[in-house]
C-alpha cells in the first residue's frame, strides 16, 4: 500500500514535467503578450520591461529558467501584479479556494448521498419525486444562473446572506452562497448517482441475504447496504472535485471571493505568464492528489481492490 | 425615558459615524499600489486616497488645484515650471516631503530599470527625460532640480501650458523614497507601507478589497469628510450593480448595458460627458482605405444618432471631431451625416454603387457592446453604400496583438480617454510613427502642425491644434469617431456631498463627505 | 423425520403486476413440512418455485409484488400476517436460507466474521466473542479449512465452493428448524456439488433441519430429498415421496420431465422423449390446466377447468383430470 | 467409422492469455487456458468436450474457431490450417465452419427480426461475393431453415424478445445452418434450457445431423448431455485433454481418476440409483489455470496419486484401441 502511494506519487513527476513544459510554450504561442495595453506601450518602456522579465533572451533559455525556479517552488514575479510575487498570490488565494471547493465538494456529498438515500427508499413517492426534480435542475442550470438567482432570492430579497465577498468582511455567512452555487450540480449528480446504486445493491443477491437474516431494514441500508452503494460516488469524487476546482473559477467572479480562480481567469487575459503558469501547475497537482485520494479510498472502502 | 433618549443618540452616533465609510465597486483588482507601477482606473482611485502629488484634481472641472505645492508658476515661454511645495508636509511615518523627494520620486518613475508604464508620460515633456528612459543618458540629465528645500523646478521641452493639469496623474506620482531603499519592492505591503496621501493603508485583501482609514498627519486632514473607504475588488458588472442596489456599496461605475434601460431611470444614475472618445481606425496602408475618399465615405454614411439612441443608449454624444470639446478648444467640425454626398465620393474613388468593393472586415474585441455597434455599422454601411463588411472579433490579447503590434486589419475598434484635460493627449497619438498610430496614418503637414503646438503657447497653440484635427478628420479622415464616452455613475448624492460628474471621472477623496 | 409438522402452506398466492397485467407466480399452493424432512421443490424456470420460498418468510417485494391469499403457518402462528420485527426474529433463525449463486449473496464488502457474527448476536444473544467462537465452529463443520483465520477474510478470498460452505455455516448458525435451499448448487461444477450437497445432506441430518430444497434438478432432488413437491405455472401438480414420483409419476408433465432428461447410467437407443411446446405465459391464465397445450393425454376438460386434487397411496396427489374419480374435491 | 476423413484436427494447441497488469508490476503472467490439445473430429460424427469451469472447452473452441488466435498449434479443417490462412482465405473457410453460443438471448441483435438473423450469414457472404443469390431465393431459404428447425416462417418478422430461450436458440441454430457448414462448434447451446426444452434442441441437433451429415464439436458441462449427443467424448482438465474415448466406452470404463470422480458426482435422476451410488467426492476446488504445472495438472485433487505424477506430466496416451488417457496408472512415464 504505501509502495504503491510512492509510486503514484513519483508518477506525478513526469506528468507535472509535461503539464508545465507543454503549458510554458503554449501559453507563448497565444498573440499578445503580458504588456500589451490598449494605450500602446512605447519601445523604449517595452525594452526596458522585456529585460526586467527576461524575455529578451532565447525562449529555451527562459524556459530553463523557469524550470529551474520551479523545481524551489519559485514561480517568480508576476508580470500584471507588480506588488506580488506569483507564489504570495497563490498563497493567499489557494487556501480560499480550497475551503470553498472542500465546503462545495462536502455539501454535495452529504447532501447528494442523504437525498439519494430518501429518494431510493422512498422509489416513486412524492420525496422520490422532489429528489429527481431537484437533480434535474442542479444537473441542467449552470453555475452562471444558478449564482446570480441565489444572489437575487437570499441576497436582495430575503437580505439574509450576503452577495458577494468573503470571510473577512461577512464572517462565515459569506461562505454559504458560493458554495451552494458550486456544490448544486455535482449534490444533484451524486444524489442521482447514489439513488440509482442504491437501488441497484438493494436488488442484490446480497441484500436479500441480509433481510433472511432478519436484519432490521435500518441495519440492512446502513450496515449492508451503504457502503456497496456509495463506492460509485467514491468514484465520482474525482471528476466532482475537478469540476468543482474548475467551476470554482466562474463561482470566485460571481461572488467576488478572493480564491485562484479569479486571478485565473485574469491571468490568461493579461497573458501574465508566470501566473497562468503556476496556476496550471497548482490546478494539476490538486487534481492530481485528488485522484490519488479518491483511489486509495476507494482501495480502503473496496476489499476487493488490493494494491501491488 | 432618559435611558432611551441615551439609546437614541448613541444609535444616531454610530449612524452619523458609519455615514463617514464609504464603498465603492472599484473594479478589478488592482495591479500594484505603487504609485509608480500602476496604471488604470481602479489604481488611480486608490492612487488618490493613499497619496497626493504636487497637485490634485479639482473636483468639478478635473484641472489641478493645490496638493503637495502650494503654488506654481511657469516661465513666460512656458518652458519652466516651478512648484512651491508646502512646507511641513509628511509621510505618514513622519518623514518631511521636500523638494529633493519630488526629483528622486520622478526619476525613479521614470529610471529604465524599473520599466514603469507611463514613464513616457513625463519623459515625453520634461527636458532630457526621455534619454533617461531609453538608457542613453543618467539621471543627471533630466532637468528636474530642487532649487531649495522647497522649490521644484521643471524644465520642459517646450511650452507645456497644461503642465500642472498633467501632475494630477499618477505618473507624476511623489513616492517616499525613504521607504522604498528600507524594504525595496515590499514597501508598498500593510505595516510597511508609508503614504502621503488623505488616507493610510489599513487592510489590503487581494482580489477581495482594500481598506483605507483617514490619515491625521494628512496635511488637510480637518477637510477631509470620510473615516474609512473600502475598495470592493470586482470585475463583474451585474455584481456590482446588485452590491449597490443591495446597499453594500455607495458607489459603482459602469452598469451593465442589458439594464440601462432601468438604471437611467434612477434618481441616483448620473451621466456626463466624459473626455473620451469611441472611434474606428482605418488602416490607411490598404487598399481600398488608402484613399481618403473611400474613408470619407464611410465616415458620412453612419448615422451617429442613431448609433447613440439606439444602440448604446447610455447617453453618448455622437462625434463628428476625435478630441472632445473642452474649456478653450473647439473641436473640428468633422464629416456629418450625409449618404448623398458619401455615395458621391465612393463613386469618385471608383466604386459606384459600391460595385468592385472588397469586402473589409472590422476587427473588435469580444463583447456584446463592440459587437452590438458593428453591426449597426455593417448594417448602415450596406444600406447607405451598398457595400458589405466582416465582422470578426478577437480576444482581448489577440486582438490588441492584432490592431498595434501586426497591424493585420482593415479596420478596427478602439477608445480613448484622455491622461489629461488637453487636446494634445488626442493629437499626439496620430503623428508618423507615433506609438499610439495603429492605423499607420502619416501626413507631413499634421505633423508639422503638432510639433509647432509643443512649442507654441495660448490661445495660438489651440488654434493650430484646432488645424491639425482639421486634417486628421475633414481633410484626411484617417480615424473615424463614433461617440464620446460619457462617465456613468451610481451613487446618491443626496447623500454624499463633494462628488461631481467631471470630464475625467476623477473624483479625490479629501472631497468626498456625507452631506450635512 | 417425523410426524410432527412444523410448516404448512396453506392456498399460498402471490401475485405480481406487471405492466401487462397481473402475473400469478404462486396461484394456491400447499403443502405440508415435517421436522427433519427435506422436501424438494421441482420446476422449470418461472413455475414459481423461487417466489414461493421468498414467500414462506414473507420476503416478496413489494411493490410489484403481493401475497394475495393464504397462510404459511409455522407452528400454527401464520407468517403472513406476523408483525414485521416479529418474523424478523424468525427469519435467520428458525427459518433460514441459502440462495443459488454464492458469488452475489455474500456482501462482498463486509468480512465473513461481521456477516456471521451480526446473525448469531442477533438471534442468540451471544457477546461478539462468544459469537465469533460460535461462527468458527460453524464454519468448520461446514468444511472450511483453518476457520480462525479465514473468518476474517472477505468473500472475494474465498472459490464459489467455499462460498456456498460459509452460507451454509451462516444459515445453519442459529440451528434453525428449517433452512430453505434456493437452487444451493445450480452455480456450481458438478464435482463442487457433489460436495456441498453431502456437507448440507451431513449437516442438516445431524442437526435434525428440515430442508426445503428448490432445484430444477431432478438429479439433486432424486438423491436429496424425501418428499418432491413438482410446480407448473405456480401451482404444485404433484406431489409425493421421491420414490414414488420417479417409480411412478402420475401426471403427465412429471412424467414427461423425468423422461426428458438425459441419463448418464442408461444407454440412449432412441430419441430422448421431449415435451412439445413452450411453458406458458403466466400472465392473465385461465382457469383451465395450464400444461394441457403440451399434455399428450390432454382432454376437452382440460381445457376448461382446472383439475381438482387426487389422491394416492402414501400421500402422494397430483392434480389431473386423467384421475377425476381420485380427486377429492371437483 | 474410423475409416472416415477428418474433418477437424486440432493438433497442440495453446491459448494463454496474458494477465493484465500494472505499469510497475515485474514479470508479466499468463492464464494457460488452453495448454496443448490434440484431437480430430471425423466427418458426421460428434465429439463432446466436457469439464469443469476453467477446464479450457470453451476456449478450445473460440481457438478452433478462430476468434482468438491461438498461441500455438494448428488447427486443420479439411486438410489446410486454419492458423495459417490469409484473412480472404479464412473468410472463406468460415463458411464451413458455424457456432451456436450459450446463450441465445445475448448472441442475437435485439433490433434484427428472427429472418433478418438467420439471412445475415448469407447476406454477409453475398455482399462478399462468395454466394450468388437471389433475394427470392433467400427467402426461401430462410423460411425453409425456420421450419427445420421448428419455427413457423410465419415469426419471420419478430424480434428476438419475442421469442422463449428454447424458440431462440432455434434461431442461433438456423442461422449457423444458413451457409451449410459442415462442422458446428456448439458452446453449451443447451446449459441456459429448461430441462423440457433442453431435450427439444438435442433432438433438434440430432435430426439435423442425420439429415444434413453434420459433424458437431460440442461442449456441455453436464455430462449427461454429452453422452446423449456424442459419439466421442474427450474430458478437459486445466488446459489438457485428460482422457478421450469411444462414448460407451468412456462412460462405462472411465479410465482417469478425474473422469470417474466426475462421472460419479454427477447426480441420476433415480432415487433407486441414487441411492445405491458411491461417490468419489474430490477435495478443494477447481484451480485456477494461472500457472503450469510440472507434474500432473490433476495431481492436488487425484485420489490416485502417486510420487511420479508430481514429477511428471502424463503424456495423452491410447490405453486401449481408440480411448486415450493421461495418467500413469495406464502407462509409465517415458
Amino acid at each position: 500500500m504505501a509502495r504503491y502511494f510512492i509510486r503514484r506519487a513519483l508518477s506525478l513527476i513526469p506528468t507535472l514535467f509535461i503539464i508545465i513544459t507543454l503549458s510554458f510554450f503554449l501559453i507563448r504561442l497565444a498573440p499578445g503578450g503580458p504588456f500589451a495595453r490598449e494605450r500602446d506601450v512605447p519601445e523604449a518602456i517595452l525594452q526596458n520591461l522585456l529585460k526586467r522579465y527576461h524575455m529578451d533572451e532565447p525562449l529555451f533559455k527562459q524556459y530553463l529558467r523557469y524550470m529551474g525556479d520551479v523545481i524551489r517552488w519559485d514561480f517568480g514575479p508576476s508580470y500584471r501584479y507588480r506588488d506580488l510575487t506569483v507564489n504570495e498570490i497563490i498563497d493567499r488565494g489557494l487556501p480560499v479556494s480550497m475551503a470553498l471547493g472542500v465546503t462545495s465538494l462536502l455539501l454535495a456529498v452529504v447532501g447528494g448521498v442523504s437525498v439519494g438515500i430518501i429518494s431510493a427508499l422512498k422509489q416513486n413517492r412524492w420525496q422520490d419525486y422532489v429528489a429527481v426534480a431537484i437533480a434535474v435542475i442542479g444537473i441542467s442550470v449552470p453555475l452562471f444562473v444558478m449564482g446570480p438567482v441565489l444572489q437575487l432570492v437570499f441576497g436582495m430579497k430575503l437580505k439574509i446572506l450576503p452577495i458577494g465577498q468573503w470571510i473577512s468582511t461577512h464572517g462565515l455567512k459569506a461562505i454559504i452562497l458560493p458554495a451552494l452555487t458550486l456544490s448544486f450540480p455535482y449534490f444533484a449528480y451524486i444524489a442521482r448517482l447514489s439513488r440509482a446504486s442504491i437501488l441497484e445493491v438493494l436488488r442484490s443477491d446480497y441484500i436479500r441475504t441480509a433481510r433472511a437474516k432478519g436484519l432490521k431494514e435500518s441495519v440492512v441500508v446502513w450496515k449492508h447496504v451503504l457502503k456497496g452503494a456509495l463506492l460509485p460516488v467514491v468514484t465520482y469524487l474525482g471528476p466532482a472535485f475537478s469540476g468543482i476546482v474548475v467551476g470554482s473559477v466562474v463561482v470566485e467572479s460571481v461572488f467576488l471571493v478572493p480564491g485562484i480562480g479569479r486571478p485565473f481567469v485574469q491571468s490568461a487575459l493579461n497573458r501574465d505568464y508566470t501566473l497562468i503558469m503556476a496556476e496550471v501547475v497548482v490546478y494539476s497537482v490538486i487534481l492530481i492528489i485528488a485522484n490519488l485520494v479518491v483511489d486509495l479510498v476507494y482501495g480502503l472502502l473496496d476489499p476487493r481492490i488490493s494494491y501491488k | 425615558m432618559r435611558k432611551s433618549l441615551v439609546a437614541l443618540f448613541a444609535l444616531l452616533a454610530v449612524l452619523g459615524l458609519s455615514a463617514q465609510e464609504f464603498t465603492i465597486v472599484n473594479g478589478t483588482e488592482p495591479v500594484s499600489l505603487d504609485p509608480h507601477a500602476v496604471e488604470g482606473v481602479p489604481e488611480h482611485r486608490i492612487y488618490m486616497a493613499l497619496f497626493e502629488g504636487l497637485t490634485v484634481a479639482d473636483p468639478r472641472t478635473n484641472r489641478a488645484v493645490p496638493g503637495v505645492a502650494k503654488s506654481w508658476s511657469y516661465s513666460k515661454d512656458f518652458k519652466t515650471i516651478t512648484f512651491n511645495i508646502r512646507e511641513g508636509v509628511k509621510w505618514s511615518d513622519g518623514v518631511e516631503i521636500t523638494a529633493d523627494t519630488v526629483v528622486k520620486s520622478w526619476l525613479r518613475k521614470m529610471d529604465p530599470k524599473n520599466a514603469f508604464q507611463y514613464a513616457d508620460l513625463p519623459a515625453s515633456y520634461i527636458a532630457g527625460a526621455m534619454d533617461y528612459l531609453e538608457g542613453k543618458a543618467g539621471p543627471e540629465n533630466v532637468k528636474i532640480r530642487a532649487v531649495d528645500k522647497y522649490t521644484f523646478e521643471v524644465q520642459l521641452v517646450g511650452p507645456t501650458p497644461f503642465f500642472a493639469d498633467m501632475t494630477i496623474h499618477y505618473a507624476f506620482a511623489i513616492v517616499p523614497i525613504h521607504a522604498i531603499e528600507k524594504y525595496g519592492a515590499d514597501w508598498v505591503k500593510p505595516g510597511k507601507i508609508v503614504s502621503n496621501g488623505p488616507f493610510v493603508l489599513k487592510e489590503w485583501k487581494p482580489q477581495e478589497k482594500i481598506v483605507v482609514e483617514k490619515n491625521p498627519t494628512y496635511w488637510d486632514a480637518k477637510n477631509v469628510g470620510l473615516k474609512k473607504i473600502t475598495f470592493i475588488a470586482n470585475d463583474d458588472v451585474n455584481v456590482g450593480y446588485n452590491l449597490y442596489k443591495t446597499g453594500a456599496a455607495d458607489w459603482v461605475e459602469t452598469v451593465p448595458s442589458e439594464l440601462m434601460d432601468e438604471v437611467k431611470l434612477r434618481k441616483d444614475f448620473h451621466v456626463a460627458p466624459e473626455y473620451g472618445t469611441y472611434y474606428y481606425i482605418f488602416n490607411v496602408t490598404r487598399k481600398p482605405l488608402d484613399d481618403a475618399r473611400v474613408r470619407k465615405a464611410l465616415a458620412m454614411s453612419i448615422d451617429k444618432k442613431a448609433l447613440v439612441e439606439k444602440v448604446t443608449r447610455g447617453g453618448q454624444v455622437p462625434a463628428d471631431s476625435f478630441v472632445p470639446p473642452s474649456a478653450g478648444y473647439t473641436p473640428t467640425k468633422g464629416l456629418a451625416y450625409n449618404p448623398e454626398q458619401a455615395r458621391k465620393l465612393l463613386a469618385d474613388a471608383g466604386f459606384p454603387g459600391g460595385k468592385g468593393f472588397p469586402t473589409l472586415t472590422i476587427l473588435y474585441n469580444t463583447s456584446s457592446n463592440h459587437k452590438r455597434i458593428a453591426e449597426f455599422i455593417q448594417a448602415q454601411w450596406k444600406e447607405n453604400l451598398g457595400i458589405t463588411v466582416n465582422l470578426m472579433n478577437q480576444e482581448w490579447g489577440t486582438y490588441l496583438d492584432t490592431r498595434s503590434q501586426s497591424h493585420n486589419f482593415d479596420i478596427a475598434r478602439a477608445g480613448w480617454i484622455g491622461d489629461y484635460l488637453d487636446p494634445s493627449t488626442f493629437l499626439d497619438m496620430w503623428v508618423t510613427g507615433g506609438t499610439q498610430n495603429d492605423g499607420l496614418y502619416s501626413n507631413k503637414k499634421y505633423d508639422e502642425l503638432i510639433q509647432k503646438s509643443r512649442v507654441t503657447s495660448g490661445a495660438e497653440r489651440f488654434k493650430i491644434m484646432q488645424e491639425a484635427e482639421n486634417i486628421l478628420i475633414d481633410q484626411d479622415m484617417a480615424v473615424l469617431p463614433l461617440y464620446f464616452y460619457v462617465t456613468q455613475n451610481l451613487i446618491n448624492l443626496d447623500k454624499w456631498d463633494g462628488w461631481y460628474p467631471n470630464p475625467l471621472n476623477t473624483h479625490p477623496w479629501k472631497f468626498v463627505r456625507p452631506k450635512k | 423425520m417425523t410426524d410432527e409438522v412444523i410448516l404448512q402452506v396453506r392456498d399460498l398466492k402471490t401475485y405480481f403486476k406487471v405492466d401487462e397485467g397481473i402475473v400469478k407466480a404462486v396461484d394456491g399452493v400447499s403443502f405440508d413440512l415435517h421436522r427433519g424432512e427435506t422436501l424438494g421443490i421441482v420446476g422449470e424456470s418461472g413455475s414459481g418455485k423461487s417466489v414461493t420460498n421468498l414467500s414462506i418468510i414473507n420476503m416478496i417485494p413489494s411493490p410489484p409484488g403481493r401475497i394475495a391469499g393464504g397462510q404459511v403457518l409455522f407452528h400454527g402462528k401464520d407468517l403472513l400476517t406476523m408483525p414485521a420485527d416479529e418474523i424478523r426474529k424468525i427469519r435467520g433463525n428458525k427459518i433460514s436460507m441459502i440462495f443459488q449463486d454464492p458469488m452475489t449473496s455474500l456482501n462482498p464488502f463486509l468480512r465473513i466474521s461481521t456477516q456471521m457474527i451480526e446473525t448469531i448476536q442477533l438471534h442468540q444473544g451471544l457477546d461478539k466473542q462468544a459469537a465469533k467462537e460460535k461462527a468458527i465452529e460453524m464454519l468448520r463443520l461446514a468444511g472450511i479449512p483453518a476457520p480462525e483465520t479465514r473468518i476474517d477474510q472477505y468473500p472475494h478470498q474465498f472459490s464459489g465452493g467455499m462460498r456456498q460452505r460459509v452460507m451454509i455455516a451462516m444459515g445453519l448458525s442459529c440451528n434453525p428448524e428449517i433452512l430453505i435451499a434456493d437452487e444451493p448448487t445450480s452455480a456450481l461444477d458438478v464435482t463442487i456439488q457433489a460436495q456441498i450437497l453431502e456437507l448440507m445432506k451431513d449437516l442438516t441430518h445431524r442437526l435434525g433441519t428440515a430442508v426445503i430444497m428448490i432445484t430444477h434438478s431432478l438429479g439433486v432432488v432424486a438423491g436429496m430429498c424425501d418428499t418432491i413437491c413438482v410446480m407448473y405455472a405456480g401451482r404444485i401438480v404433484e406431489r409425493g415421496p421421491t420414490a414414488e414420483i420417479f417409480e411412478d409419476p402420475k401426471h403427465p408433465y412429471t412424467r414427461g420431465l423425468i423422461r426428458s432428461v438425459p441419463r448418464l447410467d442408461q444407454e440412449h437407443t432412441e430419441r430422448l422423449y421431449s415435451i412439445p411446446g413452450q411453458p406458458p405465459n403466466v400472465i392473465d391464465l385461465p382457469d383451465c390446466c395450464p400444461f394441457y397445450p403440451r399434455c399428450d393425454k390432454a382432454m376437452d376438460i382440460c381445457k376448461k377447468k382446472y383439475p381438482a386434487q387426487a389422491q394416492f397411496e402414501n400421500g402422494h396427489s397430483a392434480s389431473c383430470w386423467l384421475y377425476a374419480k381420485e380427486a377429492t374435491n371437483v | 467409422m474410423s475409416e472416415t476423413k477428418n474433418l477437424l484436427e486440432v493438433r497442440g494447441l495453446k491459448m494463454h492469455f496474458p494477465i493484465k497488469t500494472g505499469l510497475f508490476a515485474g514479470p508479466k503472467r499468463y492464464i494457460y487456458a488452453v495448454d496443448g490439445v490434440d484431437f480430430e473430429v471425423k466427418k458426421g460424427e460428434t465429439v463432446g468436450l466436457v469439464g469443469e469451469s476453467g477446464c479450457g472447452k470453451s476456449t478450445t473452441v473460440r481457438a478452433v474457431a478462430q476468434l482468438y488466435k491461438p498461441t500455438a498449434g494448428e488447427v486443420m479443417l479439411n486438410g489446410k490450417d486454419l492458423t495459417k490462412m490469409p484473412a480472404d482465405e479464412l473468410i472463406k473457410a468460415r463458411k464451413n465452419m458455424q457456432m451456436v453460443f450459450q446463450d441465445p438471448y445475448a448472441s442475437l441483435n435485439p433490433r434484427m427480426t428472427a429472418g433478418d438473423i438467420i439471412a445475415e450469414p448469407i447476406k454477409i457472404f453475398q455482399k462478399r461475393g462468395l454466394i450468388d443469390m437471389s433475394v427470392e431465393d433467400r427467402n426461401d431459404r430462410v423460411e425453409q431453415l425456420m421450419e427445420k428447425v421448428g419455427l413457423s416462417r410465419f415469426f419471420k418478422n419478430r424480434y428476438p424478445h419475442e421469442f422463449s430461450g428454447g424458440q431462440r436458440q432455434r434461431i442461433g441454430i438456423a442461422r449457423a445452418l444458413a451457409l451449410n457448414p459442415e462442422l458446428i462448434l456448439c458452446d453449451e447451446p443447451v446449459s441456459a434450457l429448461d430441462v423440457s426444452i433442453q431435450s427439444q434442441i438435442l433432438n433438434l441437433f440430432k435430426d439435423l445431423q442425420e439429415e444434413f451429415g453434420l459433424t458437431y464439436l460440442f461442449i456441455a458441462h453436464d455430462l449427461s448431455v454429452i453422452k446423449y449427443i456424442s459419439n466421442r467424448v474427450a474430458v478437459m482438465y486445466l488446459g489438457l485433454i485428460v482422457e478421450i474415448a469411444d462414448s460407451r466406452e468412456l462412460y462405462s470404463k472411465p479410465l482417469h481418476p478425474y473422469t470417474q470422480a466426475l462421472l460419479s458426482a454427477a447426480p441420476v435422476p433415480d432415487p433407486k440409483v441414487e441411492a445405491q451410488r458411491k461417490r468419489i467426492i474430490l477435495t478443494g476446488d477447481v484451480p485456477s489455470p494461472d500457472k503450469q504445472r510440472q507434474g500432473c495438472n490433476f495431481y492436488d485433487r487425484c485420489w490416485k496419486r502417486m510420487d511420479v505424477c508430481k514429477q511428471c506430466k502424463p503424456q495423452l496416451k491410447e490405453a486401449s484401441p481408440g480411448h486415450k488417457v493421461a495418467c500413469f496408472l495406464y502407462h509409465n512415464p517415458d
